[in-house]
């Protein structure tokens, strides 16, 4: 196992290299750069701002600030931020890296909590009402665009009925304890639905379809011949080999996740990973698209490793060496 | 009894371990039997129906749409329904009816020429990848997993952003091109095993070339998984395509789309009071996402009666 | 390309298909930059000649080597080492565009009737298509050849017009008998072609393939994995454990005079309907090694009731018993 | 019934619906197994052999296949009439099943110590360790000398014949009066097979169980049978002692067999 | 078994935690009034919704003291919060509450002193002295002092200083030597005494108050740190780090969420009334549902409540709406000329190499561009109805709106909407229609094509690219509109002078105050975008500018009166609209100042009535 660790870190490596090189061409073949802002403002002069990218660095040729930004990046430090003056690109990770942390957590439990049960029902119940309706169910789950649904969640759950804060992260930044941990999930619920919507739609299709396929397997007919009850077939039987596959999927989750965010926390103004990106995109703030880069490189790899793990130790078939 | 319940609308695909069938008395080509079983499959139907609506009503839009898309009329700015303007108008005045109408064609065209990009890239690379094995195949792999590595949208982002200003041929392009990875791995995989079955060795114990064998042999029998895969692919981007719209990175104005449209109610105030601008282009993308997977959902039945209702 | 090698004996019998030391190799990846870390001997070392004319059994378990070993002699896959004559012609290292036009004069029947032939392509196309590889006679000619070729299979004509799935297995063996006929070959190599039917369809198909061997002077090799359908088909039978032949003898020498005790168990196993014989079963301890870590001496050592000492230690050679009669076994060698 | 009678199949129906189509899997079968007797249903693939003994342990692929007509009975009980919860104190219990295909069988995920405790807990309500116990003993039986390491062991560290022992183990942990064996061996290598026939002749002698064999294998048949049925298109198309079939056989689906078997 | 009662579990889990977080949600509102002192009631401050009386400060005292005001803005700030690196307006917003400087505009947008107490100016105005109000302290206690004043001038002078606000302190004397390092002194801010500071300038200025209004950071903490490292300094952008003057300290912080401002008790203007004010990054789509529902107390600048909502907004009882006119507009440029690309490469701005474009060089057909345009439709109703901006602007003749002092009703020639003239004029200017296919040939019988090009991030700006082209085509002009560009890429193509393009639309927000057009209409200046070279229109802007003359307001107005007809006769914009701001605040808040420029002024009289 850790010899497998090891040959896909190595692999690995190499590609988070050229995957920095590319993002950076793209990045840096993209027309206008951080200082051409939103609105311009006739009282700057612009040959302070020409000073300014001669200070950051923009006028070196991308080559040179390429390696500039590798050897900042060798030394642990992800570059400063070209829009955000005066922040480096990790602190800003890192202050918003916690709230799309909980947001996927939260959509990730709700896709496994929703997603999976009705799965498994609807595997049981197979061709009866409630079969049909989890299908189609499911159906419109991929059918609706998350951000519609984001919109009508606001519009119900938020203004008509009152339920569920629209915006933010918290009420107050001064809370603290447990009625921040509460407060926070209060504001959670309404982006981590609309971010689970089309996960809990695919789970619950696969789980239904490979519970039907394990279903019919050998080896749970050899438990029904050994006279096990239809509840330990299903559950203890069916259900370990039927969520095998699903870890494959829960490991390129994250990256789905973070894809998702980007919509979703641009509706709900939920100031995490995703937002951060969008800003990066539209400010031509190339350190902080790269770093965000890396981050969600290395991420997916220690998702998919962990996946590969969580896969060894589910399925004894698989040793990895 | 316990057939299907009253009112279900699925065919019962599973197959029991039987006698050969006795039922098939007729002559049927593969293809012909597909079909069959996919116009037996009523959901499946349904999703065609629905789709071929939604294709007409936006193909046939210049039969019955008086107004120009594109037309704008900044002295009658967010009309409410008229007889005029059916679904009012948006914040340029232009007709939201004659939007709908043609952001279908708008839409239905990302989707198509998505996939149809998606569907070469991928068939051609995961034949090679999944038929020759060995470096090429390492090779294309590895930039699969290049692609894999980072989050799809912010990929998109990133490239639309370098593009800046984007048309629709240049999104679907680059859609395509960024889209390929996940069906080449599935064709891939595909291809691995069907590399593996007896009929391939006993094309190449004739001399078969290996032209010939990925030709005829292979990608008439994977061709299932190419268009079950090409359907999710086509569902998909046109989701994707609004979805960019919404955040400001998709087909730019005067080009009407249902994301586009959908990008209008981003304001409480149309949401609550003009449910004719955005409800519609809406109810359109769930209507064709959701025949198109329909139509998936059968097709992947028909090609694949063992694997029914996944 | 080597020189043919001049046919030695039996003088009256020509050699038409030889391998010598023959070996295949998997490797096995591993460690941290996946490399190769071992082989799984899948065919060690095996030497073998077929007749003209003549049907060559070749029998083993599943991991003893003989579907790896049929598919190396038509080059499907690459020997690891070794030659393979083809009518005096070394065909083991030619190109592979080389030996395409050899590909008319083998062909090669499968194990699984429902796997074999292409689901989307109609039987006349199935049939036709090496003949068009090959580039045989005009469309018209090739036409004409599927029908004859349909009916000397038994098969109605009409047949070519539909589809794989519309016939049942042993007339898809059929099918694949007649594809493999349709370049005239002049070997066929059969890979278990009758395992995967019903007992009564196996009968009916040996017997249109030795009807067809006669008519159309074909060497047979024929693949299974037990004795009974060998039996019926061959004239000499090679048993192979482990990538390696066991035992090679004319068959009637064979069941009457097993030498190899692999070769015994085996015979063993053959039912019979006998019921008032009372036969002794020898029944092997154990279950075979994996060829990816085979026994060290005598592959066999580990499940023959007669092992001793020698035969962990040291690999028996191929000792001439008697007429074309071969064995791999100590107890047959002086030490 | 006689009193030696273990098992009674009579007019056994078993159909499948499909669309529009009814599919007679078993139509009609009547048969009966004496106490310490093997009774071997042979047949080719398709001619409901398999779906027969599916249907005496009520096992049959729903939802479309179904069990319309007949009776099934062990000892006097009617199966078919049995609820749910009682037909499961009876699989596994009172009959023991094997199964064709030893790779797929068993459950890959949990060792074969989880798997063969399971009906000795459920059935005879042994404790864990008192069903490790058993599960030791049973698995000596059957063959493996180091049965302690074994029954920590998962299925696939187990080649196939091993696992053919332990799915045995398993059918005959609850000494059962019935096993019903689905083509025991026909997934096996040769040398394989003749191994785990001859493991069921042993344990066959050891419990004093009568064997349901079902296979397509006239030697088998005739290594193991006492009495022997030939099933096609889903009927009994000849029945008689193994002597009487091997020697005269009438059916000519079995004459055409023999002609394979004895080339 | 055991895995279905997990199952349970976890569903059951869910629920609770769903219905609790429903309750919480219920206690919410109630819940943050016991964290507000039991208010000892609104009665004194009742009537008083117009705080904007300067009297007022004296019963400010009285008025309901603590609680808490929600404002929201659209975008979050980028966290830079030292007023001699910010860029963004988002940024400004948190520091209008923080810091401070000697002037500011009054609602007349004329410069008045506020941390100055007096100053007095020498006659050819060339240095001006200060006076400092007395008792001014900083967010820790260390007194506010000249230093501090003459500090954040050298900062923004230092060779080291990478930041963009040099243009308050490049006039100054020794600014040159100052800032290429080869001076230590600064001769240019000088600190007389704790209270009093000189300014001096090279040249008279016109605009001295301006140059002086620099918010003023503090010494104390910034003198210790290397200047290089003042951008990143946790002073300039940590929670409780950040030290002004102003009335409000800046608190807890959510990043890109929430802003907490906690009340300076010690404030030199009176201890503000509230305890705290929260500024929340809200997303547009849902800030007219945050505010019907008291969510969100204050919508204010940079983007206000969007066009289209605005008529809705006034529908609400409970919210009052404050509508001054923007100071920025929104223009079509003409590009008149193009820098060759080997100045544009080299960075270097000559008005001599200059290449003309010809499609636009006759005046006669900017002329008819502009008459050709209905701009009164974009705009749209005063009553909201209609347009692009839903009447939520003014169409322009001239850089100078309304709100403006350089305003001049009768200044401009007003290009009307009226597409006969556009027709003649074009016609005049030898453009006709020569093969009939609807659309105008150049003089030389030339297909007649003008791209337009146009970013994206503005709503109406964005619509009104069709409309031009659409209205434009109404007079046989064939406009190839290009697909829009995020504004980054767009604001290079024309600052690059990209050929291919003919007219761009852009916008400028103008916060200053002072209207001299200089840095954007002499012709040499970089952001003469347009390329459009006139010595007439050099000259008066120079006018407008030179000393002694200009320290007369009247004298400028003149003049830029008369540079307006000439703009709007020449046109080298056709300016389309100017903004009017719709700002917004519920009943819940008194104390509010009316101001043109912001709803940030004197947030220490800021009360809450329930």
């Amino acid at each position: 196992m850790a010899k497998y660790i090891l040959r896909r870190l190595l692999i690995f490596i190499p590609m988070l290299f050229i995957v920095t090189i590319v993002v950076f061409t793209l990045a840096t073949l993209a027309p206008g750069d951080p200082l051409t802002g939103q609105q311009l403002d006739p009282t700057i002069d612009p040959a302070a701002l020409e000073e300014r990218r001669e200070a950051l660095g923009l006028n070196d040729p991308p080559p040179v600030q390429y390696i500039n930004w590798l050897s900042e990046v060798a030394t642990g430090n992800l570059g400063d931020s070209l829009y955000f003056s005066g922040r480096t690109v990790q602190d800003l990770i890192w202050s918003r890296l916690p709230n799309t942390v909980y947001l996927a957590v939260f959509s990730l439990f709700i896709t496994l909590v929703i997603g999976l049960p009705l799965g498994i029902y609807a595997a049981r119940k197979q061709y009866t009402a409630a079969d049909y309706f989890v299908t189609t169910f499911g159906f419109f789950g991929l059918a609706v665009p998350n951000f519609f649904f984001a919109l009508l969640a606001v519009y119900f759950f938020s203004f008509q009925l009152g339920w569920f804060p629209a915006q933010g992260t918290q009420s107050s930044a001064s809370i603290s304890g447990l009625a921040e941990f509460l407060d926070r999930l209060h504001h959670l619920i309404l982006p981590g639905l609309t971010l689970g919507l089309a996960s809990v739609a695919i789970y619950m299709r696969y789980i239904r379809s490979e519970m039907l396929d394990v279903l019919s397997s050998d080896f749970v007919r050899t438990a029904r011949a050994k006279g096990m009850t239809k509840g330990t077939v299903v559950y203890k039987h069916t259900l370990r080999n039927a969520t095998i596959p699903i870890i494959t999927l829960l490991g390129f989750e994250f990256g789905t996740l973070v894809s998702g965010a980007v919509v979703t926390e641009a509706v709900f103004n939920f100031p995490g990973i995703g937002q951060l990106f969008l800003t990066g995109i539209q400010n031509r703030d190339f350190p902080l698209i790269m770093g965000i880069n890396l981050l969600i490189g290395v991420t997916i790899l220690v998702g998919n490793l962990l996946a590969d793990i969580m896969y060894a130790v589910v399925d004894p078939r698989i040793r990895y060496d | 009894m316990s057939g299907p319940s009253p009112g279900s609308t699925k065919q019962v695909n599973t197959e029991p371990p039987m006698p050969e069938a006795k039922e098939q008395k007729k002559s049927y080509s593969p293809t012909k039997l597909i079909v069959k079983r996919f116009f037996a499959n009523k959901l499946a139907v349904a999703g065609v129906f629905m789709f071929l609506l939604v294709v007409i009503f936006s193909f046939s839009a210049p039969l019955f749409v008086e107004h120009d898309p594109a037309q704008t009329n900044p002295l009658n700015t967010y009309a409410e329904p008229s007889a005029d303007h059916w679904l009012g108008t948006n914040s340029s005045g232009q007709d939201n009816f004659a939007r709908l109408v043609y952001g279908g064609q708008i839409s239905l065209q990302v989707g198509v020429f998505i996939m149809l990009i998606v569907s070469v890239i991928g068939v051609v690379l995961g034949s090679i990848s999944g038929y020759f094995g060995g470096w090429i195949d390492s090779i294309i792999m590895r930039v699969t997993d290049l692609f894999l590595i980072f989050p799809f949208l912010l990929l998109v982002l990133t490239v639309v952003t370098i593009l800046q200003n984007v048309n629709v041929a240049i999104l679907v392009i680059t859609l395509g091109l960024i889209v390929w990875p996940n069906i080449t791995r599935i064709l891939r995989g595909t291809y691995l095993t069907l590399r593996e079955r007896e009929f391939i060795y006993s094309a190449r114990a004739a001399g078969a070339t290996d032209l010939r064998i990925i030709m005829k042999h292979m990608i008439p029998n994977a061709i299932g998984p190419i268009i079950v895969n090409a359907t999710i692919i086509m569902a998909q981007m046109i989701i994707l395509e609004s979805a960019l719209s919404f955040i400001g990175f998709g087909i730019p104005a005067p080009t009407p789309s249902w994301g586009a449209m959908l990008n209008e109610a981003r304001s409480l105030n149309i949401l609550t009071g003009m449910p004719w601008a955005w409800m519609p282009p809406g109810i359109m993308i769930v209507i064709t996402v959701l025949s198109i997977n329909f139509i998936g959902d059968g097709l992947r039945d028909a090609f694949d009666p063992k694997s029914s209702r996944k | 390309m080597t020189m043919s090698q001049p046919v030695k004996e039996p003088n009256e019998k020509k050699e038409i298909l030889r391998v010598q030391n023959l070996k295949k190799y998997f490797p096995i990846k591993g460690g941290v930059l996946k490399r190769t870390v071992g082989h799984v001997k899948a065919v060690d070392d095996v030497s073998l000649h077929i007749f003209e004319g003549e049907t060559l059994g070749i029998v083993g378990e599943s991991g003893s080597g003989k579907s790896t070993l049929g598919r190396m002699m038509m080059r499907l896959l690459d020997p690891t080492e070794g030659q393979i004559t083809f009518n005096g012609v070394d065909i083991s290292t030619i190109r592979q565009s080389k030996i395409r036009p050899l590909r008319k004069d083998m062909q090669m029947i499968f194990q699984d009737p429902y796997a074999s032939l292409n689901p989307r392509m109609s039987v006349g196309e199935i049939i036709e298509e090496p003949m068009l590889i090959q580039k045989t006679g005009s469309s018209k000619e090739r036409q004409e050849n599927v029908i004859s070729l349909l009916e000397r299979v038994g098969l109605q004509q009409e047949a070519r017009y539909k589809y794989p799935h519309e016939f049942s297995g042993g007339q898809r063996q059929r099918i694949g008998i007649a594809r493999a006929l349709s370049t005239r070959p002049k070997v066929i190599i059969g890979d278990e072609p009758v395992s995967a039917l019903d007992v009564s369809v196996q009968s009916q198909v040996l017997n249109l393939m030795e009807d067809l061997q006669n008519d159309f002077q074909l060497t047979y090799l024929f693949i299974a994995h037990d004795l009974s359908v060998v039996k019926h088909i061959s004239d000499r039978v090679a048993v192979m454990y482990l990538g390696r032949l066991a035992e090679v003898a004319p068959k009637d020498d064979l069941y009457a005079n097993p030498l190899h005790p692999y070769t015994q168990a085996l015979i063993s196993a053959v039912p019979t309907t006998d019921i008032d014989e009372k036969r002794e079963r020898i029944i092997l301890q154990g279950d075979l090694p994996s060829p990816a870590n085979p026994p060290s001496g005598c592959p066999f050592h580990t499940r023959c009731p007669e092992a001793h000492e020698r035969c962990t230690l040291e690999r028996p050679e191929m000792t001439k018993m008697g007429e074309e009669h071969y064995v791999a076994c100590h107890l047959y060698t002086q030490s | 019934m006689a009193d030696d009678v273990l098992l009674e199949v009579n007019q056994l129906k078993t159909y499948f619906y499909m669309g529009g189509n009814v599919a007679k899997a078993v139509d009609g079968v009547d048969f009966t197994i004496k106490k310490g007797k093997t009774l071997a249903i042979v047949g080719e693939s398709g001619s409901g052999k398999s779906m027969t003994s599916l249907s005496i342990m009520q096992l049959v692929p729903g939802p479309t296949g179904k069990i319309v007509d007949g009776a099934v009975k062990l000892s006097g009980k009617d199966l078919l009439k049995l609820s749910d919860k009682q037909m499961e104190k009876v699989r596994g219990n009172e009959i023991g099943m094997v199964f064709q295909e030893p790779m797929t069988s068993l459950n890959p995920v949990f060792t074969v110590g989880t798997q063969i405790k399971e009906p000795l807990m459920k059935h005879r309500g042994l404790s864990k360790s008192q069903a490790f116990q058993k599960g030791v003993e049973l698995l000596k039986l059957v063959g493996f000398p180091r049965a302690e390491d074994t029954m920590k062991e998962f299925p696939h560290q187990l080649s196939g014949g091993m696992r053919q022992r332990v799915m045995i183990a398993i059918a005959m942990s609850c000494d059962p009066k019935l096993l019903i064996a689905d083509e025991p061996t026909t997934a096996l290598d040769v040398t394989i097979q003749a191994q785990i026939l001859d493991l069921m002749k042993k344990v066959q002698k050891e419990f004093d169980s009568s064997i349901l064999l079902i296979t397509h294998d006239l030697g088998v048949v005739a290594e193991m049978a006492d009495d022997i049925i030939v099933m096609y298109g889903g009927q009994v198309v000849e029945q008689a002692t193994r002597r009487q079939l091997l020697k005269t056989p009438k059916h000519p689906y079995t004459v055409g067999c023999w002609k394979v078997c004895l080339a | 078994m055991n895995l279905k009662k997990w199952w349970s579990f976890l569903l059951a889990l869910t629920f609770s935690v769903l219905l609790l977080a429903a309750c919480n949600g219920g206690d919410d509102e109630t819940g943050t009034d016991p964290e507000e002192p039991a208010d000892d009631n609104g009665e004194e401050p009742a009537d008083d919704e117009n705080g904007d009386d300067d009297g007022d400060d004296d019963t400010a005292g009285e008025a309901s003291e603590g609680g808490n005001v929600n404002i929201a803005f659209f975008s979050p700030p980028e966290h830079q919060f030292n007023p001699i690196y910010y860029t963004s307006t988002y940024d400004a917003n948190v520091m209008d509450f923080i810091f401070e400087a000697l002037f500011r505009t009054d609602d007349e947008l004329l410069l008045q002193p506020h941390l100055a107490e007096s100053y007095e100016l020498n006659d050819d105005q060339t240095e001006m002295t200060i006076t400092l109000n007395e008792g001014i302290t900083w967010h820790d206690g260390e007194a506010f002092t000249a230093d501090d004043v003459v500090f954040t001038y050298e900062m923004i002078s230092h060779p080291e200083y990478t930041g963009v606000r040099g243009t308050y302190a490049d006039k100054l004397v020794g600014y040159e030597d100052f800032r290429a390092g080869e001076s230590e002194e600064f001769e240019g801010v000088v600190a007389e005494d704790d209270q009093t500071v000189i300014f001096r300038w090279e040249e008279s200025s016109v605009t001295p108050e301006f140059n002086a209004s620099f918010p003023i950071i503090p010494e104390h903490i910034f003198g210790a740190v290397e200047p290089g490292e003042i951008e990143s300094h946790e002073s300039s952008i940590a929670t409780g780090e950040v030290v002004g003057t102003g009335p409000f300290m800046l608190g807890d912080f959510v990043e890109g969420d929430q802003y907490v401002l906690n009340a300076n008790e010690d404030y030199w203007n009176g201890a503000p009334n509230l305890d705290t004010v929260t500024l929340q990054v809200r997303d547009q789509a849902v800030i007219t549902g945050l505010l019907e529902s008291g969510d969100v107390d204050m919508v204010i600048q940079p983007d206000g409540i969007v066009p289209s909502d605005v008529a809705s907004v006034e529908q609400m009882d409970n919210v009052t709406l404050y509508q001054p006119q923007d100071l920025g507009y929104q223009y079509m440029g003409f590009k008149i000329g193009y820098r060759p690309s080997e100045d544009v490469e080299a960075g270097v701005i000559d008005t001599d190499n200059f290449i003309e474009n010809e499609k636009l060089s006759d005046v006669r057909v900017r002329q008819a561009i502009v008459h050709a345009l209905d701009r009164e439709a974009m705009v749209g109703g005063e009553d909201g109805e209609g347009g692009l901006l839903q009447g939520s602007g003014q169409v322009l003749h001239a850089p100078f709106p309304e709100a403006s002092w350089a305003f001049d009703e009768n200044a401009d020639i007003g290009l009307e909407y009226d597409t006969d003239r556009a027709m003649e004029l074009l016609a005049e200017a030898g453009y006709e229609d020569t093969n009939g296919d609807g659309f105008v040939e150049d003089p030389n019988g030339e297909e007649y094509v003008l791209t337009l090009a146009y970013p994206t991030g503005n709503e109406p700006r964005e619509n009104a690219a069709i409309v031009i082209e659409q209205q434009l085509a109404e007079v046989g002009i064939n406009v190839n509109v290009d697909t829009p560009r995020e504004f980054p890429a767009h604001s290079e193509i024309v600052e690059n002078d990209d050929q291919s393009i003919d007219m761009y639309l852009m916008g400028w927000g103008l916060a200053s105050g002072d209207p001299d057009p200089g840095g954007i209409f002499t012709s040499h200046v970089p952001y003469n975008y347009t390329r459009w070279v006139d010595e007439t229109s050099d000259e008066m802007i120079q006018r407008g500018l030179s000393a002694p003359d200009a320290f007369e307001q009247e004298y400028r107005e003149e003049v830029y009166s008369e540079w307006a007809e000439y703009v709007s006769e020449q046109v080298p914009y056709a300016f389309l609209w100017s903004m009017i701001n719709n700002w917004a605040a519920t009943d819940r808040v008194g104390g509010i100042t009316e101001d043109p420029v912001t709803m940030l002024k004197d947030p220490h009289l800021w009360y809450v009535q329930e």
